[in-house]
């Protein structure tokens, strides 16, 4: 099953399972979706359920606000991330702060899914990987799933779960497929990292799309440099699985952290914190980041190809750990 | 006053005496209530941001007497008087206003951040124009729930320049939410006259572009504002359409306690305040003789007395243990367990869920400071501040 | 159309010969040019998201006419017509498409960031609403510096419900700043058809609650589209305050390519299309003995060659070089000598300013792709997304 | 002179320089500002070039946008940080944007300043320190002014700059004192620290206020600890002088960095993964962060004041990089 088809799945069982589920979202029903993520649902549950929204992102997100503090749990869409800078006031000073701000009396269980990620050449406005943004955010959670299946199992628990939720969906993985248990209750819990690959030589933390060019690059330090790398999504950011992550460089004494995004503050400068900050003494080089190129995403392919890792630069940044390079 | 879909007060007449008194008695206990706050600020019991809406108390209990228990009333920073109208318990306003544990929201929000679910009083929010998508939500699940509240979304005049007006009217009107959006019309936002921020002074127009009919009322007068306001929820409930109602008041006071008001004359001050809704309504009472004076400074006396006991009780009221700090960020439970290793501030991995079980001297950030001692930087900005 | 302030097309007649001419010139140019874009995109010479705007040449091409050289343009992701119109290059508007580096952007922004500072088209934007405070902004330093420039806001039926449009309408009039809106009304935003996304459908409305009034044309009508934005523009500059025009239109192609268009009927798109602003005028000018019908397809020919001519010669423009890849992100100087340190991707220090020296092997993501040379991942999504 | 002053004086001094200058924002005139940093420069330069704007976040630093695209250098004040997410749109996907994708056709020479920081018990919407949100973006230049005379020295080089710059002043800093040089021509160039305080022992960054904070901290060490700490205060964060932390660092071998922030993808986060890469092998002991608490900043004062750091955090976080704590 497809990452999108995943999706799709999670969002059509937890409307059954659950009356106050509901979406609503630019072009989710009529359209289909601008990535086809809700094909199906507005002929399915109809336009009560499945809402088109006009183009006003801070308005939408506010509106599931309100209904998830009076009994929905609103599933909003946003077309990309991109968007969701002007929707950040409500997600950042009002959906993550309403609770504690007035003392636990109600709760926002809502999600906010929008995809990321380059590669489709789709420019400056319309390319960037945020996830950094809504991690930094406490009274958020923050999902980031690379697998069809974690698709599926972190939706299912994002829309249950009582916190509001920053799901972050990736432009490229939609198309990817991947095995999914067809348990309607096949839930993923936040919080709990997944070890793609075991290796005992470094450890390589990557993030959404990066999980999978950490685990091609790990097979090529295999075959060619018969280095054994241990691959760690850590699948959701908020909570973050900070233990799985300590113990898999415990063993290895080396990190490298894969991401999309700018590297200035960065998901890998708060990784590379932490872990130095846990288990300096087992660090046996400096932890490694592979980020994307610190500019506005280029249009042009073959710049836009350079401004976010592949499999050479995450060997690049392992070798390093070993003091070796390819490269002079 | 002109546009007014609603029958004029002076047309309608007072309500039943019992009624009228109570609309009275509940304008003077906002009054006093707020008096008493302002000097509760200059004595430092009372922090941050102070926002009196004395001036405003017609438009206040007017529109809030016009909703009915179920429905919801979301409004600002300046809410004091919304909530109590609501019928929130005064010694809990005033021990949110001290910080306190009491408080409505615990001592979190303070101020500018009111919020009683039991009375249906959905919040006050320090974010301009925040509100307005927020009652929006409420008004959607009511609609989807198929329960038959309506929402009264009470915002300022700069706050209709705030995009979230627009987005928030399209989409009420297009969807037929059953939301009152009330613009309370104070002439100012913060130090900016109405004309000097909004090219169209005549707001109740200003939802028309997007499918929202305008009323207005007089929001010096409670009857009118009661009329009107009714008259908006009758058209919402029924016609399940989005109304605007533009209530024109005035703030006696300066936008926070740090105002010099420097940007309008005394005389406008003045002149506004020989319309004194409480004066005006209670002098209306006395001659329609629903009201002995002396029944009145008795009224008068209760309202002070009852906020003499919510001082009391505020002061009494302990400050939050420092062990509250990360208490309700994240609702825990099977799936969020705590928010472990999300706050570095300690050298291991802090573990939300055992803070609260930590005495205070473990607590990273205790060390320094006892419940509310003040150390001195703060006081410092502060003292600046003021 | 009604409401029209300005004198109706048919009274206004034709205009002179030659600038007809130009017109019907202008619009088949943008016409086979967005075919031959479209044709180029599904070969994969073009790649991201290419948004056609034929069926609205009219709006394009009359509105652009009435502007002087020295007025401001700005417009949307949909804006290969706007630039075209305003007389850019068509070799570098089909090499920006093409991502190369005689784009009119190097290259970087591609089909929905096109700019063409000589010409004034101050740029399509990927942000829906996103250019509407642009253009506020460059009316405000018109109006500051006292020069007599106008700008012209294109932007499309689905953005005037987001915020901006609400908070720029306001500020416009409020500050009386010379720029002319015109919300090119193609029925639909994206599959959202106009009443499913806007409460109110009559457009030129839109405005009038933050006071900017309304004009409308027939953005179907080159002529009419023309006299009514020459009337908002004349308005504008000698009153000092906005207009909106709402030009009503239609897309005729998809809102992007990858677009089955379940959200209309054939037989909609085909009535519209029976007004095809080129067909229609086209056969106004032959009917008026202006054109004849050998002309007519001759000037056709010109078009097709200048496009052909555009994509031989975007075909024949290199890809940027890596070493371009951290140019112009910042204007460096004594203030800001690179941006050394700000880029951790290599394992020590990332120096900007060396960067451009450095030959490609040396750069550390160049590694595994030579220029245009498309690596699998991009283009498995790629495929899927088509 | 007060920070505030400072300030004022860059202002009114850039304005009279150059006659593009121009300032935005909510009651900067008739009011004379909220925090009084713009009082009196309405009467001095007229309603054309100081502008009381309605509320409207987004689209006053989108004309910003566009006016520094057309020719003015318009100095836009939001009232707080807390109210940029308004306008983050504008400033991110706009302002750090357009020169790099239109290729270099235009510049955006702007300011945008706002205060932020905790203290004065503002609560949960009003007292977040958020800088770790702007020095992510590339295209931005972020500045966050410690002393009187870095406001007024920052201020006049962020206005004669070329490029978008995010302005972060800082409440509690306003009124404070400090000397200022009173040359006109006064400027302080971005990417150069500035060493608080000459130490051997370790190196303390702190950002904003917090690099007082660390200076009164170092006093403490020095007399009870007899530890001798070097505070450097980075004054901007994009671009960030990392050489002199290094330089710092690698004589110290200790690093502490203190921020008024929230600890996940923080200003330390992102100091603390350059100084382990560049580093390494120079640090005796991990890299302590001391931050803001995880959490929404409540209004109480007693929980406000253990919400971010005061001395006696940074003193421990100083003694845990020598393995000695104060407290169990
Ligand atoms: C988004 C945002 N911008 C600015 C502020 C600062 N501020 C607080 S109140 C206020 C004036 C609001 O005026 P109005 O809406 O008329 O309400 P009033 O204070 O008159 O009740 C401003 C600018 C804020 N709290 N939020
Ligand atoms: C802020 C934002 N939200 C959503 C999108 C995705 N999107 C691109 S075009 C579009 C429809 C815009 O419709 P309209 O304004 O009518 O312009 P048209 O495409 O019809 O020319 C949408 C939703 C975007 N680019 N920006
Ligand atoms: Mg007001
Ligand atoms: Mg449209």
């Amino acid at each position: 099953m497809r990452y999108r088809e995943a999706l799709n799945a999670a969002l059509r069982e937890e409307m059954t399972r659950d009356e106050t589920v509901m979406l609503m979202g630019e072009d989710i029903g009529v359209f289909n979706g601008a990535f086809k993520v809700t094909a199906g649902l507005l002929d399915e549950f109809g336009d009560k359920r499945v809402r088109d929204t006009p183009i006003s992102e801070n308005t939408i997100v506010g509106m599931g606000v309100g209904a998830a503090m009076t009994g929905l749990r609103p599933v909003v869409e946003l077309m990309t991330i991109n968007f969701s800078l002007l929707a950040m006031d409500q997600i950042v000073n009002h959906a993550a702060t309403i609770r504690y701000m007035f003392g636990g009396q109600v709760k926002v269980p809502m999600v906010v899914r929008m995809p990321q990620g380059a590669g489709h050449q789709l420019g400056p406005t319309h390319s960037h990987s945020w996830e950094a943004l809504y991690l930094h955010v406490p009274g958020l959670l923050v999902a980031t799933p690379t697998t069809a299946a974690d698709a599926k199992g972190l939706l299912k628990s994002a829309i249950r779960d009582d916190n509001p939720v920053v799901f972050i969906e990736h432009e490229y993985l939609y198309g990817q497929r991947g095995e999914v248990p067809d348990d309607d209750d096949h839930t993923v819990r936040f919080g709990v990292a997944a070890i793609r690959r075991e290796g005992s030589d470094v450890t390589v933390v990557g993030i959404s799309r990066m999980a999978l060019t950490a685990a091609r690059a790990a097979k090529t330090l295999s075959e060619e440099h018969g280095i054994e790398a241990e691959v760690i999504d850590p699948r959701t950011l908020r909570p973050l699985d900070l233990d799985t992550i300590l113990e898999s460089v415990r063993k290895t004494n080396r990190c490298v952290i894969v991401e999309e995004g700018w590297p200035h503050g960065g998901v890998g400068a708060n990784l590379a914190a932490l872990v130095q900050e846990q288990a300096f003494d087992d660090l046996d080089a400096p932890i490694q980041r592979v980020t994307g190129a610190d500019v506005p995403m280029p249009y042009s392919k073959p710049l836009e190809q350079i401004a976010f890792p592949h499999e050479p630069q995450v060997i690049d940044a392992v070798l390093a750990t070993f003091g070796e390079r390819t490269r002079p | 006053m002109a546009e007014r879909v609603a029958q004029p007060a002076e047309q309608a007449g007072l309500p039943e005496p019992d009624v009228a008194r109570e609309w009275l008695q509940a304008m003077m206990l906002i009054r006093r209530f707020e008096e008493r706050a302002g000097e509760m600020y200059a004595k430092a019991k009372v922090g941050g941001f102070l926002h009196l809406a004395i001036g405003e108390e017609a438009t206040i209990v007017g529109s809030t007497r016009a909703l009915r228990d179920q429905d919801y009333l979301i409004s600002t920073y300046r809410s004091h008087g919304h909530t109590l109208a609501r019928g929130s318990d005064p010694d809990r306003v005033m021990a949110e206003l001290f910080g306190r544990v009491d408080g409505l929201c615990k001592g979190r929000g303070g101020s500018m951040h009111m919020f009683d679910l039991d009375k249906r009083f959905m919040g006050g929010y320090g974010i301009v124009g925040g509100n307005l998508p927020l009652a929006a939500g409420f008004a959607l699940a009511s609609d989807y729930l198929g329960h038959d509240e309506v929402t009264l979304c009470q915002f300022g005049d700069g706050a209709s320049n705030q995009g979230t007006f627009g987005e928030t009217m399209n989409l009420a009107a297009l969807w037929r939410l059953p939301v009152v959006f009330m613009v309370t019309n104070n002439q100012f936002g913060m130090g900016t006259a109405l004309e000097r921020h909004s090219a169209v002074t005549d707001l109740m127009r200003k939802g028309e572009g997007f499918g929202v009919p305008g009323m207005r009322c007089d929001g010096m007068d409670v009857v009118d504002t009661y009329n009107v306001t009714s008259e908006a929820l009758r058209r919402v409930r029924e016609e399940r359409r989005p109304v605007l109602v533009e209530a024109v008041t005035y703030r006696f006071r300066g936008h926070s306690m740090a105002d010099p008001e420097e940007y309008r004359t005394k005389e406008q001050v003045d002149e506004w305040r020989k319309r004194d809704p409480l004066a005006v309504f209670g002098d209306q009472l006395v001659e329609a003789g629903v009201l002995g004076e002396d029944e009145r400074e008795a009224m008068d006396r209760e309202a002070i007395e009852r906020v003499d006991a919510a001082v009391a009780f505020a002061d009494a009221s302990p400050h939050p243990s420092p062990n509250a700090l990360y208490d309700d960020i994240y609702v825990l439970g099977d799936q969020v367990r705590g928010w472990y290793s999300v706050d570095e501030r300690t050298p291991t991995p802090h573990r939300g869920e055992d803070e609260s079980a930590m005495n205070r001297a473990d607590l990273p950030h205790a060390a320094e400071h006892g419940g509310g001692v003040a150390p001195k930087p703060a006081d410092d900005a502060q003292r600046d501040e003021d």
